[in-house]
């Protein structure tokens, strides 16, 4: 459903994606891992497009094409069958809570108004927001920031969804409640491609783990593969280390 | 052919005048700019009488035109002087009059520049400053103004560009400036080749304005880098 | 030449030490007030001001060339003694201002028109009649005053228009067109751009034709408090139209003796 | 130096029907403007090929050039090349329109400048955004990065039309009685200048705050998701106070 | 050395914190975990005076007052003996990451600038990230971001620290490095209060955990007393609901 081949993305010389090459299917739930400034915001951000990548070739809901020879509608349908929950949360600054989650489906969706609403709401009330609905983002808490930004991408409802990181403000009793919607939606069948911290999402939602580091994926596979029985050196090390830490 | 002769010996007749445009535009610049930044920290002040002082400051002078603007200070001032300091300084050189009115003039709209590009700087940097120890005017002076330097750029340099063209004010009380020369030249030519003679104006004016622009986008150039625009 | 004079003056003027006179000019009324190369006033009332300055051993005067606006407003309000720009007498500006008894030059004042209407529109009375278009006067200009003042007393009116200081050679230009039919102006200006072989307009020179309408007194402009000037002022400038040194400087800069104007009518 | 009263009665009154036309030059010309200086700004900022040095050449050209050049060109020489093409009816079209022109012009030139800066106030993510959303950037732009930019644009917005409402007294050169005008052609029968400036400045000084309130009201408006730089935090951010003032009390 | 009596503050008539008491000895490291929303970086900001409290007291080097009658040469004197870990990381964007942290050192405890540089670059290698010391702000990955921002607070040596989830950004690998840094600080006897996620963190290096709720100190003590023996219910409930998402 949704193919990478050889990605590349370097930025003022410094390579940072070095030949990246990811198939997800329908109802995948993938996590990516790896250590600080591996480039999995990069990577994200290049297969939406956000970022213009230097190689690389994308197969995604009808487009098929090299990253750098995508015209405008090609880019533009890519951008509407994803959804992305940023890193730093980019709500709009100048929306409440609840029309930054409206906004998209007006505008993009061309959902009515009112029913727009309905489902902002609903979307709010699963991460627990529905008493700062119309708080400007500056008004919100990290934590709050950023599960309106969670809100924001699965109210749409796109093919696939790229989360970068979505529970890193979140106390552990958040997280819980964040990786349940995220496991609700992996159960209905959304397709999710997830940066994250997070082993035990890692480990017992996703149904296929990357490990990245350096610009390569290292190593892929299954999560139990991944965790109990890792191939690479890279891999066990970072493993050991966060087995540390917990 | 003709007319490219006579703008060019139009050319050598203004420029020599540039130096009164330069003089009195330069020091007006930065003197206006000097006292636009403290209103603007004045209006952005805690204080409500310093507020609305400098509100009431920037109002009525944004409001005034050039010419009122000369007339009030090149009579006004004197009288003033002579009533309050009883001095006289009715034999000033008249480049001073024009000086002060548009160093009062440039500082209004200069300090509504600099009041929008320091709203505009997140507050997060100032907060930063704050926790590393430095004192509100350091992280203003080291960590704000740099950022907001960049935002003001363009908006300055329209009001730099404003100021420069202001000759009909300096020619109000007979001080020549370039555009005054061109007047005269005009004038004395009974009215004719009043096209060359503002061609010739407009030329100049032009490049000074292109140098402007210039420096502008090497500045703009040189913080790319630095900030997250919408800008690609 | 940028700054003005340091002393100022006191009232009462004596011989020994010369009461200081500041007489500001309009520097953009060539031939009548202007600047010359050497950054000097110069133009026929800065010349007849100058010999004025001859006969008057107890003033001495300081030329301060500035703009029309500052010239008013500055000897209005006492900054300058005495203004000169070319300035017409009205009844108004007499309450404001103080008028001297005699005048010191005349203006050639006249239309330019289109050499084949010249029949239609090359007088006051005929541009009234046949709607002719004037070109727009600037009201600071003293022609202004001239046209409102035909206006008052005669009918059919002008239709006056105002506008500010504009280029000569476009108004030229306008009236050869057709965008207008007359150009209120003074001879000098005419003979400069259109009749002189390398003027601006040469070009017309077929095509426009220069109408004296006749000549109007010019006077310099006192300030209210300055009686006693006005008065030796009034003197001297008798001696000057006297001795034919006021004509022989209306030939030098104007190239005719204005003063004969005064012998026929305004039309 | 004693003032004309009764003059400056008499030319309040009159100079009052002036105040439409300035208006009127100013209206026109900012309605115009400001979509184009809009849509200037964002050619600049994208650097969209070919038109971008044009863009460059135009502000660089008319913010550079006196205006009263640029009056030359479209009042003077303009209707008389009309006058070749169409004839006599070049010559009576009305000359606010001239004005509306050259005034447009500019504000164009300067309001790009405006835009160009405060669009680049706005940060890169909140377009990332929008797009992600699957909005087309043109809808990110109206509904997100404008109004946020707005905030910084408007005060400077708000500089380019005083100076339009002042400026517009140069139209006076192409016959149009504004404000300014009207009053110059009562003091002209009694050269009382001063009297009718002053009356001219009153009006400006009106007309003025009138439309700095108004942008102050937008101003207020566009930036009310902001966090308040005071009253919430009661600190006074005054660059320029070493000592911090006391807390405000509740 | 640092008590805080009674804090007070509201939102817009919204009571986020409803009189916070808390004592920090020199030496101290204190963890502060609850929900998200619950208040905890707003109570890091008004006790180091960003934020305007509405009532309460503070006794700090030497300043002993309200909160509301501070004058400016006390709040100078708070300010300058903080640190300050931004939840948001507030780098100042037209700096690199070495001179983020050498400006506080020049500007404000006038060291000289090769000895800043070199204070800086040891503090950048703490966090792994010499080779990123001349990128801007905006060139640095999150992970990055956040770990210059450590860098910047702990450089300069203050009395007392506050962080404000340091780790949030960080893969699980730098997570424990960046422990390790403040567990040496801690060691070396600074005083920290960090608003953490990490559990790891609150039960193996801080002597007192904190834990709030909805603008109240639920309970406090030491972390094994707090993990092992919650004495409140609500206590109990976050913590159980930690366990299941680790
Ligand atoms: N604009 C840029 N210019 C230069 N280098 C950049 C730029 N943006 C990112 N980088 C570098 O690219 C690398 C990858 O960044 P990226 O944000 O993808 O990391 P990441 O894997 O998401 O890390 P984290 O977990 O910390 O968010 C980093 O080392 C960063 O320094
Ligand atoms: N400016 C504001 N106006 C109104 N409410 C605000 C404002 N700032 C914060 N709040 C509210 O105050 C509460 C506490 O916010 P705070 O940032 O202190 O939470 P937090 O404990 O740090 O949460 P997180 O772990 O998510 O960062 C939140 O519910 C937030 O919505
Ligand atoms: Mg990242
Ligand atoms: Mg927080």
């Amino acid at each position: 459903m949704l193919t990478i081949e050889g990605l590349k993305k370097s930025y003022a010389g410094n390579d940072i994606l070095k030949g990246i090459s990811i198939n997800v299917n329908k109802g995948d739930v993938i996590s990516i891992i790896g250590p600080s400034g591996s480039g999995k915001t990069t990577l994200l951000r290049t297969i939406t497009t956000l970022e213009e990548a230097n190689g690389g070739r994308i197969t995604f809901a009808g487009v098929d094409n090299d990253f750098q020879k995508l015209n405008g509608k090609e880019i533009n349908t890519i951008r509407r069958n994803v959804g992305f929950v940023f890193q730093n949360y980019n709500l709009f600054n100048n929306k409440t809570a609840l029309q930054n989650i409206t906004e998209g489906l007006i505008v993009a969706r061309r959902v009515k108004k009112n029913e727009a609403e309905n489902i902002a709401l609903k979307a709010l009330e699963r991460v627990g927001l529905t008493d700062r609905k119309d708080h400007y983002p500056s008004q919100l808490s990290g934590g709050q920031q950023q599960r309106v930004g969670i809100a924001r991408a699965i109210a749409l409802n796109p093919e696939v969804i790229f989360f970068d990181e979505p529970t890193s403000a979140l106390d552990p009793e958040l997280v819980g409640e964040v990786l349940k919607v995220m496991k609700d939606l992996a159960n209905s069948g959304t397709t999710m491609v997830v940066v994250t911290h997070q082993m035990s999402f890692a480990r017992d939602v996703s149904n296929r783990v990357i490990f990245m580091a350096d610009g390569y994926i290292v190593e892929q596979g299954e999560p139990r593969k991944i965790f109990e029985n890792p191939s690479e050196e890279r891999t066990k090390k970072f493993l050991t280390d966060i087995l540390a830490n917990v | 052919m003709d007319n490219i002769k006579l703008i060019i010996n139009f050319l050598g007749q203004l420029l020599p005048a540039i130096n009164i445009t330069l003089i009195v535009s330069l020091s007006s610049i930065v003197l206006g700019s000097l006292l636009g930044l403290l209103l603007a920290a004045t209006r952005l002040s805690e204080s409500i009488v310093l507020r609305l002082l400098a509100g009431v400051y920037v109002s009525v002078i944004r409001a005034t035109p050039a010419i009122i603007m000369i007339f009030v200070v090149y009579y006004g001032m004197p009288m003033v002087f002579n009533g309050w300091f009883h001095t006289n300084i009715d034999g000033w050189n008249r480049m001073y009059f024009v000086i002060i009115a548009l160093t009062v003039l440039f500082s209004a709209p200069v300090s509504e520049i600099m009041r929008s590009a320091y709203e505009s700087i997140a507050k997060g940097q100032m907060e930063a400053g704050l926790m590393v120890g430095m004192t509100p005017f350091q992280t203003f002076y080291r960590i704000i103004l740099p950022q907001a330097f960049v935002v003001a750029l363009p908006n300055f340099a329209n009001s730099v560009v404003n100021l420069l063209k202001e000759g009909a004010l300096t020619f109000t009380i007979g001080v020549v400036d370039m555009v005054a020369k061109a007047q005269m030249i005009v004038a004395n030519n009974s009215g004719g080749f009043a096209w060359q003679t503002y061609c010739a104006l407009a030329l100049i004016y032009w490049v000074i304005s292109l140098a402007i622009d210039k420096g502008l986008s090497l500045v703009e150039k040189s913080y790319q880098a630095k900030r997250k625009t919408i800008a690609v | 030449n940028l700054g003005s004079n340091k002393s100022a003056s006191s009232d009462k003027a004596s011989a020994d030490k010369p009461k200081v006179i500041k007489v500001a000019y309009a520097t953009t009324n060539f031939p009548i007030t202007y600047q010359n190369d050497k950054k000097q006033g110069d133009g026929y009332d800065v010349a007849i001001m100058r010999e004025i300055d001859k006969q008057l051993p107890q003033y001495k005067f300081e030329y301060v060339g500035t703009s029309d606006d500052d010239v008013l407003i500055g000897v209005k309000s006492g900054k300058y003694q005495v203004g000169v720009k070319n300035i017409f007498y009205t009844d108004d500006r007499a309450k404001t201002y103080l008028f001297p008894k005699n005048y010191f030059g005349v203006s050639d004042s006249g239309f330019v028109v289109r050499t084949k209407d010249k029949d239609k529109y090359g007088g006051l009375a005929k541009l009234a009649q046949n709607k002719g278009k004037l070109v727009p006067i600037a009201p600071q200009n003293g022609q202004y005053a001239v046209i409102a003042d035909y206006n008052k007393k005669n009918s059919p009116k002008i239709d006056l228009g105002s506008a500010d200081t504009f280029v000569v050679s476009d108004a030229l230009k306008w009236v050869s067109e057709g965008r207008y039919d007359a150009f209120f102006a003074i001879r000098p200006m005419f003979e400069a751009n259109v009749e002189k072989k390398d003027g601006a307009n040469a070009d017309l020179k077929d095509k426009l034709t220069y109408v004296t309408l006749g000549g109007i007194k010019t006077y310099p402009l006192f300030n209210k408090d300055q009686k006693e000037f006005a008065a030796a002022y009034d003197k001297a400038i008798k001696k000057i139209i006297d001795s034919g040194k006021a004509s022989e400087l209306s030939e030098k800069y104007f190239g005719q003796d204005n003063f004969k104007l005064l012998n026929h009518p305004f039309k | 130096m004693s003032l004309n009263t009764d003059f400056m009665v008499k030319v309040a009154q009159t100079a009052i029907q002036g105040v439409p036309v300035t208006l009127q030059i100013v209206l026109v010309a900012l309605l115009i403007s400001l979509p184009i200086g809009v849509l200037f700004a964002l050619i600049r900022i994208y650097r969209v090929k070919g038109l971008q040095r044009l863009v460059q050449f135009y502000v660089s050209l008319v913010r550079g050039t006196p205006i009263i050049a640029q009056i030359l060109i479209v009042y003077s020489a303009f209707p008389s090349l009309l006058n070749m093409i169409i004839g006599k009816a070049a010559f009576s079209i009305n000359p606010i329109y001239y004005a509306y022109i050259v005034f447009t012009f500019n504000s164009i030139a300067t309001l790009t400048e405006v835009f160009r800066s405060a669009l680049q106030t706005v940060d890169k993510g909140q377009m990332e955004a929008g797009l992600m959303v699957g909005m087309q950037p043109r809808q990110t732009f109206w509904r997100i990065i404008l109004p946020q930019a707005l905030i910084s644009a408007l005060p400077n917005i708000a500089n380019a039309t005083l100076y339009l409402i002042k400026n517009s007294s140069l139209a006076f050169i192409m016959s149009v009685k504004d404000i300014t005008a009207i009053a110059k052609t009562e003091a002209a029968f009694n050269y009382n200048f001063l009297e009718a400036y002053l009356v001219v400045w009153v009006y400006y000084l009106i007309i003025c705050y009138g439309a700095e309130i108004i942008f102050y009201l937008f101003e207020r408006y566009f930036s009310k998701y902001r966090r308040p730089i005071k009253n919430r935090t009661g600190f006074n951010w005054f660059p320029f106070s070493i000592k911090q003032p006391k807390l405000e009390q509740k």
